[in-house]
């Protein structure tokens, strides 16, 4: 789905927990996430500690876009 | 190693009270038959009935449950005899003269479990898609002991069927074959010596070896216990592989398959010609991933070893071998020998579903046996030989596939060898 | 009675002119025109040109909207049995306007279409949709084309079941058909290997799926003027899944308005997602959608804005087909609306 | 017979609990389907655990039988892609067979358990007989 997304020239950034299913299906920008039932999440923290956590990976995928890249890439924050 | 096969054959079958062939009719004792059929252990002790019928193409008869299919076959010159380890010593087969009875099939039958068995129809629109409505048919319908344990009837009624397909084939023993065919592979330096610039061909032959009633035996050894190994083609000719594959009836490999492989016989076609034919690469098709993993790379190594140019690989079942099937590929292609594949699909009944459980790019050469969802009607047939109580509850079947008429509504896997994944059929899809 | 067909051409292979007759809008003749001699020909009675529709490929290409419902318009009016566009050859424009036009026709009236082209045309990349004859480059290739999409087009309209793409005619269009072949499986493998060790060409029977690459997109080194679009596979859905998504295998996807939601609340939004524990993201399904940190980037200025919707659905099990064709679309919604650049979460 | 360390099976198949729970950790779903196991599986590979034997072992077809017993490994070992792959293949190959309305006799339903039993048995070399005779199973 992201391929389609990026051939119409918008760039995406995955936001995904299986990072190898995400190289699989072609995404280039992708930004490792939490687990599955909460990708950008954690149920064990308090709300404002799992806000943050939120925050702080939506933050790295904003800053994915600005970054030049020639290959798939699977950015660590 | 050399093998001539001499071919006798066969226009008709009819009961006697001899096995013998005299001008191209094949005439079988089913007493003698039996006989020697239950002077085993197995058959013996499992086996309550067999009752022998005929079925001749083009009539208006059903064959099912259908358990294996066996070409008889006897070995006239050279070391061993018909299916070493099972019915003949385990002597290294393949060589010397072999006699085939050709047009003439022994077919076994018997519910082994409650699903999942093959259809052979002698005429009408389901006969098109089995190679088996197109020979002389010697079907045994087995019936089991009271008490006996389904795996054990499964031995006993594979070794019926081996048993008798032997004993019939000794009735070509000593009869002047119509035609005698001469296959010959190659050691590696006379190959190269011989045929210098002629690319190097392997099979790849993968066995279904997923466990009861999906087992393939070779020499008589469980196949899911080899690691991938080395076969003179001529072997398979003499029954070195065998099928003990009950289920998946329109992808299974029968023993008559086996003795009649078409990947061996269409590279035979050409060995020499366009290619040097150098030998079978055997390998499973196991459950366990690491055994998966180990098959296919010594299937590859071995490969590299002999120094091929290009594989064929041919499959058996659905949906676990389609991983091995694209291992064999994949370690292959990426050690620059060219692969081509056959398999057949799964694409639902509509067509529009993706057909293998596993892909690749490096696959780019396949060649299908057809899908095996596709739905068809088998009309009534005037007589049914073996039992169809189990229709509803096989593979390709569904509630209400046996109508009320006797005509059944499936799909084309319920049909023996439809989509067979050797290239038997001409069958394909697009 | 013969079958009736409506036919569609562009101005060159109407005789109009070429490149600098391409601005005409379309026009409805009587009978046959140009290329359609060649299919009644072929037809020999059976079926008929009642009116051909000509339209200059820029036209189409600048005012699509306008020639589709013009075309369709007079279509309906006509009531064919059939509408056949081109054959289009090497011709990109014209490609696109055929494979379009036909796809317009078969989904607004229902009628069956076929049309004809070289496989790279890019109008092509409709194959799975309609029906395409793979043609020669050249509309030197007519002679060939001709009698394969009339027989094709009878058989269409005579409402027969077709056989497989390579015995019909047709470009592979994903639904396979079984037929039989001359020679048998392993002689054509053994031929295809002899070809393949040559290094000539050779067409597998089995197309593996596509795994087709797109270069990464380029960099923004500004997001805050940018409008960022949403999409999940992640199945958040608005309470009550009123576009009952289905929880594996979807069907289709659902497009949520986020206008006032500050956040996604677990009053307004769920997961119909089936493949995972559903418990924390119905608890909070910021969790796989989130809403709430993003629009206090927006406050904070680090992006210019969200986009007005978000896009879902469910990617357990979904085929790959449809969820390809899914993003298809809302990748052109997002497109249209000024969409700069997406962030895509997945379980 | 394969070790028993490090390995787990994931199984709603009631004889591979009788029989090999002496032998192996088994994780026994009584009320899970066919597929419900297959997703339990994915999640565990998504997470990290190693899978040990192929999702779709046998050729009965998944609308076919209700049981499935996958060898999973016990420690995380971090995400394996093919595995990962194989594992989503699996669900949409079984989502592609549609069901069968049929309704089987408790004959059938033991056959499927024995059938599932016994690729389990091949997978991890394990004497699918010897193991039968403390179990109940058809005959004729």
């Amino acid at each position: 789905m992201v391929k389609e997304i990026e051939r119409v020239g918008i760039p995406v950034v995955h936001m995904c927990t299986i990072t190898p299913i995400s190289l699989t299906v072609g995404a280039n920008r992708i930004i490792p996430t939490i687990a599955i039932p909460y990708p950008l999440g954690n149920p064990a923290l308090t709300p404002e500690d799992e806000y943050a956590l939120r925050y702080k990976l939506v933050d790295a995928a904003i800053k994915a876009f600005s970054v030049d890249i020639d290959k798939q890439t699977v950015f660590e924050f | 190693m050399k093998l001539e096969l001499g071919f006798i054959k066969i226009n008709d079958v009819q009961f006697s009270n001899e096995c013998a062939v005299k001008d191209g009719i094949l005439y079988v004792n089913p007493e003698d038959v039996k006989a020697f059929v239950y002077d085993h252990d197995d058959c013996k002790a499992y086996i309550k009935s067999i009752n022998f019928d005929i079925a001749k193409p083009g009539e208006s008869v059903r064959i099912t449950p259908v358990k294996d299919v066996i070409e008889p076959r006897v070995k006239v010159e050279g070391p061993g005899g018909l299916f070493p380890g099972f019915v003949a010593n385990v002597d290294t087969v393949g060589s010397g003269r072999t006699h085939v009875l050709k047009g003439a099939a022994v077919v076994t039958a018997g519910k082994i479990v409650g699903f999942q068995e093959g259809i052979i129809d002698m005429s009408g629109p389901g006969a098109q898609y089995t190679p088996f409505s197109k020979t002389l048919n010697i079907v045994m319908v087995c019936e089991p002991v009271e008490g006996t344990k389904q795996h054990d009837y499964e031995r006993a009624v594979r070794y019926a069927g081996l048993r008798a397909a032997s004993f019939i084939g000794g009735a070509g023993k000593a009869v002047e074959p119509d035609e005698v065919k001469t296959y010959e592979t190659l050691g590696i330096k006379e190959g190269i010596e011989k045929y210098p610039n002629l690319p190097r061909v392997g099979y790849i032959h993968m066995l279904q070896t997923q466990g009861l009633l999906h087992d393939t035996y070779v020499y008589g050894v469980d196949a899911k216990k080899i690691v991938a190994t080395l076969l003179n083609p001529t072997e398979t000719m003499d029954g070195a592989i065998l099928s003990g594959n009950c289920v998946s009836a329109c992808d299974k490999n029968t023993t008559y398959h086996h003795l009649n492989n078409p990947v061996v016989a269409e590279l035979f076609e050409e060995h020499g010609k366009s290619l040097n034919y150098v030998c079978n690469i055997i390998t499973n098709e196991n459950v366990y991933l690491a055994d998966k993993q180990r098959s296919s790379d010594w299937a590859a190594k071995l490969a590299k070893l002999l120094d091929l140019d290009a594989v064929l690989v041919s499959e058996e079942g659905f949906g676990n071998p389609d991983a091995d099937l694209i291992m064999n590929c994949v370690k292959n292609e990426k050690q620059g020998i060219k692969t081509v594949l056959i398999t057949d699909e799964y694409a639902g009944q509509d067509g529009k579903s993706q057909g293998l459980a596993d892909s690749d790019p490096l696959a780019d050469a396949v060649v299908t046996g057809g899908n095996a969802n596709m739905p068809i009607v088998l009309p009534p047939m005037d007589k049914v030989i073996g039992m169809l109580d189990y229709v509803d509850y096989c593979s390709g079947g569904h509630a209400g596939s046996l109508r009320p008429d006797g005509s059944i509504e499936a799909e084309l896997q319920i049909i023996t060898g439809a989509t067979n994944e050797m290239g038997f059929n001409c069958m394909s899809a697009r | 009675m013969a079958f009736r067909v409506v036919h569609y051409i562009n101005q060159f292979f109407a005789n109009v002119g070429g490149e600098e007759m391409a601005h005409i809008a379309p026009e409805l003749r009587e009978g046959k025109v140009g290329p359609g001699m060649a299919f009644e020909t072929a037809w020999k009675g059976e079926a008929v040109i009642v009116n051909t529709i000509v339209c200059g490929d820029s036209y189409f290409a600048e005012h699509e909207k306008d020639a589709k419902e013009q075309v369709v318009a007079w279509v309906k009016e006509i009531n064919p049995d059939m509408f056949i566009a081109g054959p289009a050859f090497n011709a990109g424009r014209y490609g696109y306007a055929c494979a379009n036009i036909a796809l317009e026709v078969k989904t607004q009236l229902g009628i069956p279409v076929l049309t004809g082209m070289y496989e790279e045309n890019p109008g092509a990349d409709l194959k799975d949709k309609i029906l395409i004859t793979p043609t020669a480059n050249s509309a030197a290739g007519m002679r060939k084309a001709a009698p394969t999409m009339a027989k094709l087009a009878l058989k269409l309209m005579k409402g027969e079941v077709l056989g497989a793409s390579c015995e019909e005619g047709y470009m592979p269009n994903g639904i396979r058909v079984n037929f039989f072949e001359k020679e048998r499986g392993a002689k054509r493998a053994v031929k295809m290997l002899i070809n393949k060790i040559n290094g000539k060409a050779f067409t597998t029977e089995f197309p593996m799926p596509n795994f087709d690459r797109v270069e990464p997109g380029k960099a923004i080194p500004d997001m805050s003027k940018v409008v960022l679009g949403l999409a999940t596979s992640g199945g958040i859905v608005s309470k009550g899944n009123p576009d009952h998504i289905e929880a594996s295998s979807a069907s289709h996807y659902g497009e949520y308005d986020i206008e006032g939601w500050d956040a996604l609340t677990a009053e307004g939004w769920e997961t119909a997602h089936g493949g995972y524990d559903p418990v924390y993201a119905n608890e909070n399904p910021n969790r796989v959608m989130p809403i709430d940190v993003l629009r206090q980037m927006e406050k904070e200025g680090k992006i210019g804005k969200l986009h007005r919707y978000f896009y879902s659905t469910v990617g357990n099990g979904t085929a790959v087909a449809s969820s390809r064709k899914f993003a298809e679309e809302y990748a052109q919604k997002m497109l249209k609306a000024g969409v700069q650049a997406c962030i895509m979460t997945s379980t | 017979m394969k070790l028993p360390h490090r390995i787990r099976i994931i199984t709603n198949n009631p004889l591979v609990n009788t029989v090999l729970s002496d032998w192996y950790k088994v994780e026994f779903h009584e009320d899970a389907s066919y597929r419900d196991i297959l997703v339990m599986v994915r999640d565990m590979v998504y997470n990290g655990y190693e899978l040990m034997t192929h999702p779709m072992a046998g050729s009965v077809k998944p609308n076919e039988t209700m049981y499935k017993s996958i060898v999973v490994g016990t420690d995380l070992i971090g995400t394996n892609l093919e595995h990962c792959n194989l594992m989503m293949n699996a669900l949409i190959t079984c989502d592609k067979f549609k069901p069968l309305g049929v309704v089987y006799s408790d004959y059938h339903i033991k056959d499927f358990q024995l059938i599932d039993y016994t690729l389990l048995c091949g997978a991890l070399d394990f004497d699918a007989i010897a193991g039968l005779s403390k179990a109940n199973v058809n005959s004729y």
